[in-house]
C-alpha cells in the first residue's frame, strides 16, 4: 500500500500545477465560459506542447505512454483551476475510446493528431429519452450501398462544436446491445451542431445528424460491439470526472479555510467558532476521502485490473461528497461568496455538471448493487 | 387543535389566487427579470397596487391604517399564495418597516407612511447589512451625526437587495458610537434619491441583482428617525420576532412542477415517476414541506393569539431554507443532464426554473441569519442553554 | 389554524401525566420489560378506572365519545412515560377494528368489555413473508359446516400472550385483496402462542393456528372485505405509534437538555459548547415537527376527513426524526447514556421498535408517492 | 500509489484467514458472552497465545520483542480479519501499552513487559476515564502520592472495559496536583489482584459489561511507572497518534451478512436484493465502507514511511465509527420486523446480530474521543484554523 504519488507524479503535478496557476487565472476561466468557443487556441496549443494530450497514448502513435493515474494527476489540477477547453472529450472520451477499439490504423491516425494537439475529439452517446443504458441509443446507423447513413440526435455532446471528429454511438439492430461506435467527421454533410445554454460552464451541444454518410473504414471496432467499448470509455470519464472534483474539492477548501482565517464577526475569527470549525472539518473529511477514492479507482485502470466496482464506487462518493464540500464552503464563506464575482460559484457550477456526468450517485450506486450481486 | 382555515379564509384565499391566476402578467416577470429578478418596476408597482387594493399586502393591519384586520394566519397564507405563482413576496415597506412604524413610530411618521404603504405605493428596501457586520450587527460602521434638524449620514451598506428599485432606504446606522454594543443603534428611513447616495449593484451567482450603497455627507430629515434614538437595535430585534416568516411555497411549486415532470416523461420505456428511488425523493420532499407549513403556521397562530415568537421563528426559518436546498437538489437529481440546462436552451426541462432555483437556494441558508446563527437562538432561546 | 390543545385536552394531557408520573416510574417499566406478562393488573385497572380504554368509543358501548385526537394525547403521555402493557393493542389495534368493521352485536358486546379493561384484545396480521400488503396474509380460513377454520401463523403480535380476543386477518379467497378479519377467542383450541425475543422491550408473539374453529357470527364485518378496515386501522396505529414518540421525543430532549446544563467539561458547562447547543437546537426542531405533523394526523382522523396522505407523511416523518433525536440526545450525554442503568436506552430501544411498526420511513414514503400521483 | 498488498503480505493473510476459520471455537464466543461480552476467559487467552505464537499479535514489533518486524500495513490489515470473524480486537497490552513501553519505558520495564505482552500472556486494561473526566482527560481526579518505593494509590476511575478479567490496569494518575493541567499525570501499571482495589461490573446497554474500578490505598511499586514522572498525557497522546485505529471490519461483515439475506429473502413475490431502496442502502454501505478502508490504510501508511498520523487518525475514527452508525441503522432497516428479533428468538434474522450491532454502535460515536472531539482536532490540526 502507498497512499503518496510518486516521484515522477510529484513532478506531473507540480508542473501542471504551476502551467495551470501561470495560464489559467478565474479570469481567464470567466472569460472561456462566455466565449462561444471556449477556449484559446494558444492554451490548447500550450497544453499540447507540455504533452498533455498524448500522455495516456502509447509511444508508437505519438503519446507518452503513461498511466491512467498519471492522467488523473492532469485532470486534478485542471479540476482544481476549473480549466477551460476541450481535453477532457478529446483525450479521455474521445482518445480513450479509439485507443480501446480503433484498429491500428485508426489508432495511428487519430491519436496521433491527437497528441500533438492537432485534431479535438468528443464523443456522442446520449439521446433525447435521458436513458443511460444501450436502449436509450436509438440513432440508426443504416448500412447500405458500402457505407452508412447516420439519423438521428445526440445531446449533451461535450465540445461538439469545436470538434473535428465525433465518435457516435449508433444503434446498429435491435437487440438492446446492438450498439456500433463510428468515426464522424464534424463538418461533414448532414451533422448540425448547436451549443445548449448549460449552468455549469461547460459546452454542451445538440448534434444533430441528418442522413450522414460515414464510410465503412469509419466503423470503430466491430459492428454491434460498441457497448462494451463505450460502457468501458464512460467509465474511466466518470473517474476522471472524479479526478477533477478532485481538484475542485481542494480550491473549495481553500477558500473556505483562508477565509475563515482572517473574518472576524462576534468580536472573534470565525474559524474558532466550533460550527464553523465543524463545517471545514467535514469538508476535509470530504477532500481526503474524495482523493482517496479517486487515485484508487485511477490506479486500477492504470494497472489494467478489473475497475468497474472502484469506479462505480468512486463516482457514487465523489459525486455527492464533493457537492457538500462545495455546499459547506458556500456556508462558511457566506453572503460573500453568494456574489457571482466571487470565484466558488464558479465550482458550485462545475460540481453540479460533473454529479451529473456519466451517471449520478444514484445511477453508479446501482451499479455496486450489481457488482455487489444484489 | 384545528388545521383548517376557517370558510371566511377560505374564500378570501380564493380570491387572491383567483387574482394571482389574471393578474400575474408575462410582462410582470419580463420586468423583474430585466430589473436583475427584482420587482419595483413600473409593472410590478401597478401589480402590487392593484393587488394592495384589496387590502391584501396588509391584510392583519388594522383598517385605519389600510388593512382588513384579519388574522396573521391569513395574511400568512396570502404570502404563500404569492409565493406558490413566484410574484414578490417580500415588501420590506409593508412587511418590515410598516409593523415597526406601527409599533413604535411617532403619530406623525403613522400618519405620513402607513396608507401610503398599505396601499403599494412606496417601495423600502432594508438597509441593515454593511461588509464587516454580516451575522454581527453590533459591528456596524456607519455614523448618523447629529446636525440639529437633521444627520449627516456616511459610511457603506451591502447587499442591499432591491435598492436600485425601491424609493427608500429602511436603514440601521450609528447615532451613539461611544455607546455599548447594540445601544449606539438607530433605524432611520431614508430618501435614496438624497444627494450623496451612490447605489452599486451587486451580481449574486443566481443572476438577481442586490447593491451596496454608499453614503457621502447624505444629509436626513429628522422626523425621519424611527422611534427613540439608539433604540434601532432593539425594534430590529422586535421586528424578527414578529415579521420573520418563510413561505416554502416557491419551491413547493418546484416540487410540484419536477413530480409533473416525473409522471411525464418516460425513460427507458417507463415513466420516470415508476422510479422507486424518484418516488422516495419527491415524497420525502412533500413531507418536508409539510413539516414546515406547521413551523409556519405556529408562528401565525402565536400572533393570533398574542404570544411573541421567538426562537419559533428561527426554527423556521433554518428548516424551511434546509428544505429549500433539498428541494433544488433533488430537482436537479430528478431532472438529470436536461435539469442543468438554462431557461434559453432548447432542450431545457421545467423552462430552466431548476437550475435557477439551485443556484439561488445557496444563499437561503445564509441571509437573514445563517443556519448557524438560528440554531444558536434555538438553543439559547428555545432551551435556554447556558451562554457560558 | 390553532396550534393549541382545547381546555379539556390539556386537562386530559396534565391528569394522564400526573398518573403516569406517579404509576409509572422507569423502574416499573423495566420490571415490566422483564415481566413475562409486561404488565400488572393494577397498573391495567387504574388506567380503566381513569376511562382510558373506551376513551375513543361511543358512549352507547360504555365509552366517553371523544376523538382520535384525544387518544393522541393519552398516547403521547405514556410514550412520555414508555407506559408499558397492552392498552395500545387492546384499544387502537383492537378497539379500533371493532368499531370500524363490527356488527352493532359485536360492538357492544366487545367495547364494552374493553372500556371498563375487561378484554384485552389485539390484532394478528403479519406473516412470515415480512410483507406490509395483502398478498402478505396467507393464513387460510376456510368455511366449512356453518363455521371457519383457520390455519397458518402469524408473526409480531402485539400482546397476544396476554389477550383475550385476537382479531385476525385471513384470507378467504385468491384475488390479493380478498382478506377476512375474524374475532378469535385467544383461548380456543388450536391457538398456540409465543414470546418473541424482541429488543424493543415490547411484547410481540407468534401466534400459531391449528385448524382453530371460528364460528360465522365472528366474521367481523363482510368477508372478503377485510384488508380496507385492515389498511385503515394500520394507518391510524401508524399516527398513535407517531404520538408515543412524539411523547418519547420530549423525554430524551429532556435528558439531553438537563444534562448539558450541569455537565462540565474542559472547565465548561458542556451546554455552552456550540456543537452540543447545535445537536439540542436540532432536537427542539426535530421534537416540534414530530409533534405537529403527529398532531395534525391525528386530527384529520378526528376529523373523519380523508387522512391517509396526512397519516404516511406523519409516520414517515416521525420513525425517522425521532430515531434522530434519541441518537443526538444519545451523543450528546456520551458514555453515561450507554450504560443500561440510563432511561435512555429504554426510549432507544423503543424509538427503533415504533420506527418499525407499522411500516417505516421508506414504506410510508412510497404510500405518499402513490397519494401524489407519482 | 499501490492499493495492493504485496505477494508476502498477502500470503500471510492467507495464513491468518484460515487460522482465524479453525481456531474461532464455539467454547470461545460462549466464554466472551459470558464474561459480558468481554474477551480474556480462559479460552480467550488460549486463543490469543495461539495466535500470538505466530506473532501476530504484534507483527510490526521488532522479532527481539516477539514480533515479526512486519509493516504496519500487516498489522492494520491482520486487525481488519479478526474484525470481520469477530474475535477481539484491541488488546490494550499489545496494541496500546506495549507500543508505549516500547518508546518511553526503561530498559528493565522493556525486558519485564514485551515479550510477555507479544505472546498473549498478560492482559490489560486501559484506565484513563473518570466520572468527570469523559472527553476531558485534564480532569482527572485519581491521586498517586510517593512513597518512597511505592505510590499509594486512591480514587476512582469508569468505563474500564475489561477490568473484570484483565491482569493490570493501564492507569492515568495524577502524580503532581499543582502542576498545570496536563502536566501532573503519570501512567503506571497496577496489579488489579493488588490489596484496595476493587472492580464492580457496569453493564451497557448493548449488553457487554464495563466497569468502575475504586482505588483505595492501593501500593503501586515504583518499578511500575511508565517512563518520567508526570508525563503521562504526552504519552497518551503519543499513542494515539501512534496506536488509533479502527478497523471497521465487524460492521462490514455485518453489511455482506445483510446483502446476503436480501439475495436470499423473498417479499410480495421478489427476492428483498431487487428492492431498489434496498440496493441503494446497501450498495451506499459497501462505497461508505471503501472510503473508511482509505482512510485506515493511510494511516498504516504513514506510519510505514516515518511520518506521525495526526488529524488523519481523528478523521479515520469519525468517520469509521459514523459509518458504524450507518451500517447497523441500515441492517436494521434491510431486516425490518425480523431485525429486532433477539438471538434467542426463533423468528430472528441473522442470529439477532443486527439488533445487537445496533445497539453497540451508539457507543462508536462516543468512546476513545467523541465525533465531536475529532472534529475539533481535524479542524486545529489538520487546517490550522485558529484556537482563539
Amino acid at each position: 500500500m502507498n497512499y503518496e504519488l510518486n516521484e515522477e507524479q510529484r513532478i506531473i503535478k507540480e508542473s501542471a500545477n504551476r502551467f495551470l496557476a501561470e495560464t489559467c487565472s478565474t479570469d481567464f476561466v470567466r472569460e472561456m465560459t462566455e466565449d462561444e468557443k471556449g477556449f484559446t487556441q494558444e492554451f490548447w496549443n500550450k497544453m499540447a506542447e507540455l504533452g498533455w494530450m498524448g500522455l495516456p497514448f502509447p509511444e508508437e502513435v505519438g503519446g507518452a505512454g503513461m498511466s491512467f493515474s498519471d492522467l488523473a494527476i492532469i485532470l486534478t489540477e485542471m479540476g482544481y483551476f476549473c480549466a477551460p477547453g476541450p481535453f477532457f472529450s478529446t483525450v479521455v472520451l474521445g482518445g480513450l475510446t479509439v485507443l480501446e477499439a480503433g484498429n491500428d490504423e485508426q489508432k495511428t491516425r487519430i491519436l496521433s493528431e491527437l497528441a500533438v494537439g492537432s485534431r479535438i475529439l468528443t464523443l456522442a452517446w446520449l439521446e433525447e429519452g435521458g436513458s443511460w443504458g444501450p436502449k436509450g441509443i436509438n440513432l440508426r446507423a443504416e448500412s447500405q450501398d458500402g457505407e452508412f447513413a447516420l439519423s438521428g440526435t445526440k445531446l449533451f455532446v461535450p465540445d461538439a462544436h469545436v470538434a473535428d471528429t465525433i465518435i457516435v454511438a449508433a444503434r446498429t439492430g435491435d437487440a438492446p446491445e446492438e450498439i456500433s461506435l463510428f468515426e464522424v467527421d464534424a463538418n461533414a454533410p448532414g451533422v448540425g451542431i448547436t451549443l445548449l445554454e448549460s449552468f455549469g460552464g461547460d459546452k454542451l451541444c445538440e448534434v444533430v445528424f441528418d442522413n450522414v454518410k460515414v464510410p465503412m473504414a469509419n466503423l470503430l471496432g466491430k459492428a454491434g460491439g460498441g457497448w462494451p467499448v463505450l460502457n468501458n470509455t464512460l467509465l474511466k470519464a466518470a473517474v476522471g470526472k472524479a479526478a477533477q472534483m478532485d481538484g475542485a474539492s481542494q480550491m473549495a477548501l481553500k477558500f473556505a479555510v483562508d477565509y475563515v482565517k482572517e473574518r472576524v464577526q462576534f468580536g472573534k475569527l470565525i474559524g474558532t467558532f466550533q460550527a464553523v470549525q465543524f463545517h471545514c472539518a467535514d469538508m476535509l473529511t470530504y477532500a481526503d476521502t474524495i482523493h482517496f477514492m479517486t487515485s484508487h479507482a485511477a490506479w486500477k485502470i492504470a494497472e489494467g485490473l478489473p475497475f468497474e466496482e472502484e469506479a462505480s464506487m468512486c463516482k457514487a462518493w465523489v459525486s455527492e461528497a464533493h457537492r457538500k464540500l462545495v455546499g459547506l464552503s458556500h456556508q462558511v464563506l457566506g453572503g460573500v461568496a453568494f456574489m457571482e464575482e466571487h470565484d466558488l460559484q464558479l465550482y458550485f457550477r462545475r460540481a453540479k455538471a460533473a454529479e451529473l456526468a456519466f451517471g449520478d450517485a444514484s445511477f453508479h450506486r446501482e451499479k455496486v448493487a450489481q457488482a455487489m450481486g444484489l | 387543535m384545528d388545521f383548517s382555515f376557517s370558510a371566511e379564509e377560505q374564500k378570501l384565499l380564493e380570491e387572491v389566487r383567483s387574482f394571482l391566476k389574471t393578474e400575474t402578467s408575462e410582462a410582470l416577470f419580463v420586468e423583474c427579470e430585466e430589473l436583475g429578478h427584482i420587482y419595483g418596476g413600473k409593472e410590478g408597482r401597478k401589480f402590487i397596487q392593484k393587488f394592495a387594493s384589496h387590502g391584501w399586502l396588509t391584510p392583519n393591519w388594522p383598517p385605519e391604517y389600510g388593512g382588513l384586520g384579519t388574522s396573521a394566519t391569513l395574511a400568512f397564507a396570502i404570502r404563500e399564495e404569492m409565493a406558490y405563482v413566484g410574484t414578490p413576496l417580500v415588501f420590506v415597506a409593508a412587511h418590515m418597516a410598516g409593523p415597526t412604524i406601527m409599533h413604535f413610530g411617532s403619530q406623525e411618521m403613522k400618519d405620513k407612511w402607513l396608507l401610503p404603504i398599505s396601499r403599494g405605493e412606496v417601495e423600502f428596501c432594508l438597509g441593515y447589512t454593511e461588509p464587516q457586520a454580516g451575522s454581527d450587527l453590533a459591528a456596524l460602521n456607519i455614523r448618523a451625526v447629529d446636525k440639529g434638524d437633521s444627520f449627516l449620514l456616511n459610511g457603506q451598506k451591502t447587499f442591499n437587495t432591491h435598492a436600485h428599485v425601491a424609493d427608500y432606504h429602511w436603514l440601521g446606522t450609528i447615532t451613539d458610537p461611544d455607546a455599548k454594543k447594540y445601544r449606539g443603534m438607530s433605524l432611520m428611513i431614508v430618501d435614496l434619491k438624497s444627494p450623496g447616495v451612490d447605489i452599486r449593484p451587486m451580481v449574486t451567482m443566481a443572476g438577481w441583482q442586490t447593491n451596496e450603497v454608499f453614503y457621502d455627507d447624505v444629509i436626513v430629515p429628522k422626523e425621519n428617525l424611527v422611534g427613540d434614538l439608539n433604540a434601532g437595535f432593539f425594534y430590529v430585534m422586535h421586528a424578527l420576532d414578529y415579521e420573520r416568516m418563510f413561505p416554502l411555497a416557491t419551491y413547493g411549486s418546484l416540487v410540484d412542477e419536477v413530480a409533473e415532470y416525473a409522471r411525464t416523461t418516460t425513460v427507458d420505456g417507463e415513466p420516470l415517476a415508476k422510479n422507486p428511488i424518484v418516488r422516495q425523493k419527491l415524497a420525502q420532499m412533500k413531507i418536508e414541506l409539510a413539516a414546515n407549513r406547521h413551523l409556519y403556521y405556529r408562528l401565525a397562530h402565536m400572533l393570533d393569539t398574542g404570544q411573541v415568537p421567538n426562537y419559533q421563528a428561527s426554527m423556521q426559518k433554518l428548516f424551511a431554507t434546509e428544505v429549500a436546498q433539498r428541494i433544488a437538489n433533488t430537482g436537479m437529481e430528478v431532472l438529470g443532464m436536461f435539469g442543468q440546462l438554462t431557461k434559453d436552451s432548447k432542450w431545457a426541462a421545467l423552462a430552466g426554473k431548476t437550475e435557477r432555483f439551485y443556484r439561488t437556494s445557496v444563499v437561503e441558508t445564509i441571509y437573514a441569519g445563517t443556519s448557524e446563527v438560528q440554531r444558536g437562538i434555538i438553543a439559547l432561546r428555545g432551551l435556554e442553554l447556558p451562554r457560558k
